[in-house]
């Protein structure tokens, strides 16, 4: 039994606490966010450099981390700063993908990724899928060495950006089989792959992928044909993991926000801290907070568990996180009071991350569904 | 004990019906529905259609050009206005400085504003908040001294709501400082065009421009725009707050908040089947349609009290908490619906385009609606200091 | 539109609650709940000379009144009061159904009722059943003029008082089967009836009834065969808008007990009201008490209404009392302390009958899939 | 991060399980199960069982005859004794009174009292509380007044746990009211046979005796039976009250109270299917399950910081107020699965008869311990002073 950070993640959260509270201030985030692109190729670079991607990875991989707790680690202070940056789309899912199932040729890209040169992006979600990660109707076809992809894909984060998108496609089986689903990787430049993209309300940017008759090699193929889902449903949970650190760190914020505002905001002649609702109120969020780190800890710990003790605990986790970060988001502004609804004030971003994590990978309700499932 | 509307009531609501269906434009309605902004322009037509028939100002005097509805009509008219999905009234001039000008104006005041009010040549805006001052609105600052037959204001005003649009705005100023802070205010209505006058705009967190700061330097104000008189603007500030707003609750925006969530839980498939149909999702909708029916009988009872001539109490109080929490709680909901559509940012330009919508119908503005509402729980007293009030009127004794 | 009691409404709420402030102390009511019987047939008696028994019924049947407003005129005094005697037992189910099934011969008994003078238990729950209304596994077989009666009931309310049990049993149908659910009127001393009793928690007593090839002539049967269900559903409407108002009696009497403590109680040298934490959670429950007699008043407004609007009524109304009911006892519980949670004080006992009415006629939950259902 | 158990402490806990399978009666671990009362006689039979085992002491020093167990032995203890529905260890005298006097007590009185704890000679109980003090301690009025090598008691405590089957008590006194109330208090042990002494049962709500208030008047206690120094009693008895409590989050509680209900919920049949698959029960059950097992992190989380010799802060608060709300949701959950069964009043005499119970296993005690154990968020410091302390702490200033 051990809580502790190793001396290296101890570093790396160090290193990377600091970068970010230097580089990464309200300011420079607001214009990112307002950027074209939706996120900064030069922090991005520097952020690679640091080795901020490659603790996103094994050694095995070319990395040097990759476990639960280097995901965690890497997310709560990608959180705590309301990073917009898209680490979750091209490391966890795009560059993990390609790492667990690519052959010698496509690992090629997992290099990239560390290095900080190639962006990737999953396009998975479907119009009528919502958070089923089963349900595929993007149909994939072979003839000769040739595959054709048709159909369409739905809030693909960060596919303006990506080189190749990572496209699942159904090779077999009915609608909702898990077997059958197969991952291509796609260049984004390939004809007949329309993207349309446009803004996240909490930062990046994404868009809807229209696959019209889309002709990619054999060779595109991630893995053996029809076998994705595993590989998919494992960086799903890893994914899992990061949403649950971000928005605790997001949560730190906004709770240290609220702290230091509620100790220096003066009303009615005194600081509106000493205003025993609100201390109270303020007494909830602090334990949800320590309930929030304690699910995360316990996720990542079973990431590289069995599937189901795996998804048990994520399953668990994302619950109690959206329950969590949806009270202290709104609790936290309304402690502010009006300044906390200006988009100049850091936590408005902070709050926006803490809800729309909520949206991906399943929400509150949809993990609550899974755990019970899990658990019967 | 009777749950019906009298025939009177009903027929009153089919005639409000009826003029809806022929004189709301749909373009106005879909754009309401949907959650877009109308801009002045929109407003000012919707101003007009009502001015048109008579119906723009239902709580004034008939001398005034009012309805001089009762309280149930009021409720009747804003819920219909709510289903059909009717622009919202600006209520600054109407609502807010028409009462306090009927009761506390001046003749010359009432002649020279209240038609321009009603005719919409006026576009008014508050001047209460100020930065630091928050929820202890007695503590502001802004100053007017006098000096011949002008005042001289300066200060800040803050949350000004629509102020972009406003000539006129009505201010409390600080006359006095030697007394205590509630009798040192009175009450000012301050040309927008009148040199000195800035305004900037505050830029919400769903990125929209609401409301905005009002800067005064050395602002020159004729003394003939003091209303009743000097340092007595508190009383007609409170008068004015907690003038009967039959809408506290937001029934009506509740009503229709929680439709457009069922529309969009019907078409969004989860697990194979809609929305609407899983446990968890159908367990939230059940309690807030449940919370809702109970909350319009509250609203009704509390109406019907005030027409009875009962002066609302702590009950305005409450309507405000629980109506709030449950329009917050719809907003919570649409953006669970949504989905995955929860989270792109529709924003005017990307919504008012040529393209297709991204999500289902009504899933592009849901998440921005919902942080722009936690405005509805701080704006106009924060629930805190309703359950302050509530619970001074009924314990006694400070907070 | 009018939510004024008419006069004799008025009137009989007064007279109602001035008998029982004077008469029904937390005292007598506690000597009560201790003695055999677990009621008092002196308060009983007089009671139903004040006419609080011919309230429940309409003028047809004896009575003057019986409408939901009158329900809750009567119920909601009773629970401010918390009075155990079983006028929801004999009068609202018993004598109801009776009064709307019973032929003349049997209607003699609604008299008798409202005179005060007979007792009368609905056998119907059952062990697998739960709060399902149209699960009835007791059977009854006819041969000749005779009815045998077979099965067990449980938690029969006021079955040792009542001089007949009004016993469900199916004679046709499935197990489930709103079809094929009769009611028999069982005097309580037949052989093979037997009645093992014990105290309720929250005041008064209950049995569990087995029917050892119990023999009642087919005269006992209140109308049709196989055709009960209808008023039954009726009758439990009735009694949750009876629940209904009395919960929101008693939690009016814990609200107010809980206002004037935190008025007196003094801690750290001043009123424990003066603690804003404790001004806010009264504010909420002052809110939720609106809430929920709002909902008292919709459901019963509705109760004469098709079964349809009538049952999505009492659902919600139940539902939202079942929520704001158990934040109410629990809130008030702690808002006072220790002393709350001693037997002498008057909340104690109140509390357990704002908790304990959720498990008649269906608890929150339970309620909730009903309106889900109702209103799909 | 690591969240396994080492080695040492998986071997540790084997060997306590295997001691309870083979030492605990199966009768006491049934009673525990369905939450019927002990008596002295049960309490005093597992009391001396454990010392036998030399395991009555987990958290003193072995010179006293302690097991000196780390923080993680003490809750795998806790926890697998839960498990088996051992009864809990009566606490005054070896949690509370114990540890005051190793490191408080004279020689003489560590000699003469601690030994007649572990064997069971002595049952102690607490006399903190009084009546109108409530959560504000130091008000204390309980008066000591020194006569010669006595100190005479007049007053009354109250709420004190199991005093009925007491010999001892441990008391605040107040010896000086002259001074700030936290200075002027003594810790006085004082012998119940001493006359003068009156315990009187309170009845709780759920018809159970576990408190009693205790009366004063003219009670001689003899000099050398003073803790510590005159007037600092306070100190002693904020060392009591903080001293780390491995179990404050009653985890172990929770989890059994949870199997509990599991078991309950898979027989009990709602709509044809168990209550366990019905969808808003199982909703209710796995959030109270998710947030049980996130509580367990967080107190492993704590209990690893106090090992390593971090003293626990505000934690220990925190921990106080989510573990209480856990285990009342949990006694909450017991009820809703009963059913009707959670109407019946089953009362020793109805428990204790041969008839078979009435509802399904387990169903007997659920309402009582849901009425009864609203205790936990207000005896032992409220959840409400314990919020304060956590806000005191985190944001400074007073409440």
């Amino acid at each position: 039994m051990n809580f502790d950070l190793t001396e290296e993640r101890q570093m790396l959260q160090d290193t990377l606490r600091r970068f970010l509270s230097d580089r990464y201030t309200t300011d420079v985030r607001n214009r990112i966010i307002d950027s074209d692109t939706g996120f900064s190729t030069e922090l991005w670079a520097q952020l690679a450099e640091l080795g901020i991607v490659g603790a996103l990875f094994s050694e095995a991989q070319g990395g040097f981390g990759g476990a639960g707790f280097d995901i965690t680690t890497v997310f709560e202070e990608l959180g705590r700063a309301g990073v917009v940056e898209p680490f979750l789309d091209t490391a966890i899912l795009g560059g993990g993908l390609v790492a667990s199932l690519g052959n010698a040729d496509q690992q090629v890209l997992v290099e990239r990724v560390i290095a900080g040169d190639l962006h990737l992006a999953l396009a998975h979600s479907e119009p009528t899928a919502r958070y089923d990660l089963n349900r595929v109707m993007v149909s994939a076809t072979v003839s000769g060495d040739a595959v054709r992809l048709k159909g369409r894909k739905s809030v693909v984060v960060n596919a303006e950006a990506a080189e190749f998108l990572i496209v699942s496609a159904r090779e077999g089986g009915a609608v909702d089989d898990c077997d059958g689903i197969s991952l291509f990787l796609v260049p984004r430049e390939t004809a007949g792959v329309i993207v349309r993209g446009y803004p996240l309300l909490a930062g990046g940017r994404a868009a809807e992928v229209e696959f019209e008759d889309v002709v990619v090699p054999e060779s595109a193929r991630l893995g053996t044909a029809g076998t994705a889902y595993t590989a998919l449903a494992e960086r799903a949970a890893a994914a899992s993991v990061a949403l649950a650190a971000e928005t605790l760190g997001a949560m730190e914020t906004a709770t240290e926000l609220t702290r230091r505002y509620l100790q220096t905001r003066q009303q009615f002649g005194r600081p509106i801290g000493s205003f025993q609702a609100l201390q109270h109120r303020m007494a909830d969020l602090w334990i949800e907070m320590e309930q929030a780190r304690s699910a995360t800890i316990n996720a990542a710990g079973h990431l590289a568990d069995q599937p189901h003790m795996r998804d048990l605990h994520v399953a668990a986790a994302r619950n109690l996180i959206g329950r969590a970060g949806r009270l202290v988001a709104e609790d936290t502004i309304q402690l502010h009071g009006g300044i906390a609804m200006t988009r100049e004030y850091e936590l408005a971003h902070i709050a926006k991350r803490i809800v729309m994590a909520d949206h991906r990978f399943g929400d509150t309700d949809y993990q609550l569904e899974q755990f019970i499932a899990l658990s019967a | 004990m009777d749950l019906s509307y009298t025939a009177e009531e009903l027929a009153f609501r089919d005639e409000v019906r009826d003029f809806l269906e022929k004189n709301l434009p749909q373009e106005m309605s879909d754009a309401v529905r949907d959650g877009r902004s109308l801009g002045k322009a929109g407003h000012d037509r919707w101003h007009a259609i009502l001015n048109e028939r008579g119906w723009l100002a239902p709580n004034w005097p008939r001398e005034f050009g009012g309805c001089e509805w009762s309280a149930v009509q009021r409720f009747l008219f804003e819920e219909e206005c709510c289903r059909a999905h009717a622009p919202r009234i600006v209520p600054f001039g109407l609502t807010m400085l028409g009462p306090v000008l009927q009761r506390f104006g001046s003749q010359d005041q009432k002649d020279r504003f209240l038609p321009r009010i009603l005719s919409g040549e006026d576009w008014w805006c508050q001047g209460y908040s100020e930065p630091g001052a928050g929820s202890d609105l007695a503590s502001l600052k802004t100053k007017a001294v006098r000096d011949g037959d002008h005042y001289v204001v300066n200060g800040q005003k803050t949350w000004t709501t629509l102020g972009q649009y406003a000539n006129w705005i009505f201010c409390l100023v600080r006359t006095d400082s030697t007394v205590k802070q509630q009798e040192g205010i009175s009450f000012l209505l301050i040309d927008m065009n009148t040199p000195g006058i800035e305004v900037r705009p505050i830029i919400l967190l769903d990125g929209t421009h609401e409301v905005n700061e009002v800067w005064f330097t050395d602002v020159r104000v004729p003394v003939e725009n003091l209303v009743g008189e000097e340092n007595k603007g508190w009383t007609y500030a409170k008068y004015l707050l907690t003038h009967e707003r039959t809408n506290i609750a937001g029934v009506g925006f509740s009503q229709a908040g929680l439709d457009a969530v069922k529309r969009m839980a019907r078409v969004e498939m989860s697990g194979g089947r809609p929305l609407i149909e899983t446990p968890h999702f159908a367990a939230r909708l059940a309690r807030v349609e449940i919370d809702l029916m109970a909350m319009a009988t509250t609203n009704l009872r509390i109406i019907s009290r005030a027409a009875a001539g009962q002066a609302p109490g702590v009950e305005s109080s409450m309507l405000k908490v629980k109506g709030t929490i449950i329009r917050q709680e719809i907003n919570d909901l649409a953006r669970r619906a949504a989905g995955i559509y929860a989270m792109p940012f529709a924003s005017e330009e990307v919504e008012g385009g040529n393209e297709p919508p991204i999500g289902p119908d009504g899933s592009g503005p849901v998440s921005a609606q919902y942080f722009n509402n936690r405005k509805l729980s701080i704006f106009g007293g924060s629930n805190e200091v309703q359950r302050n009030i509530i619970a001074k009127v009924k314990l006694g004794g400070g907070a």
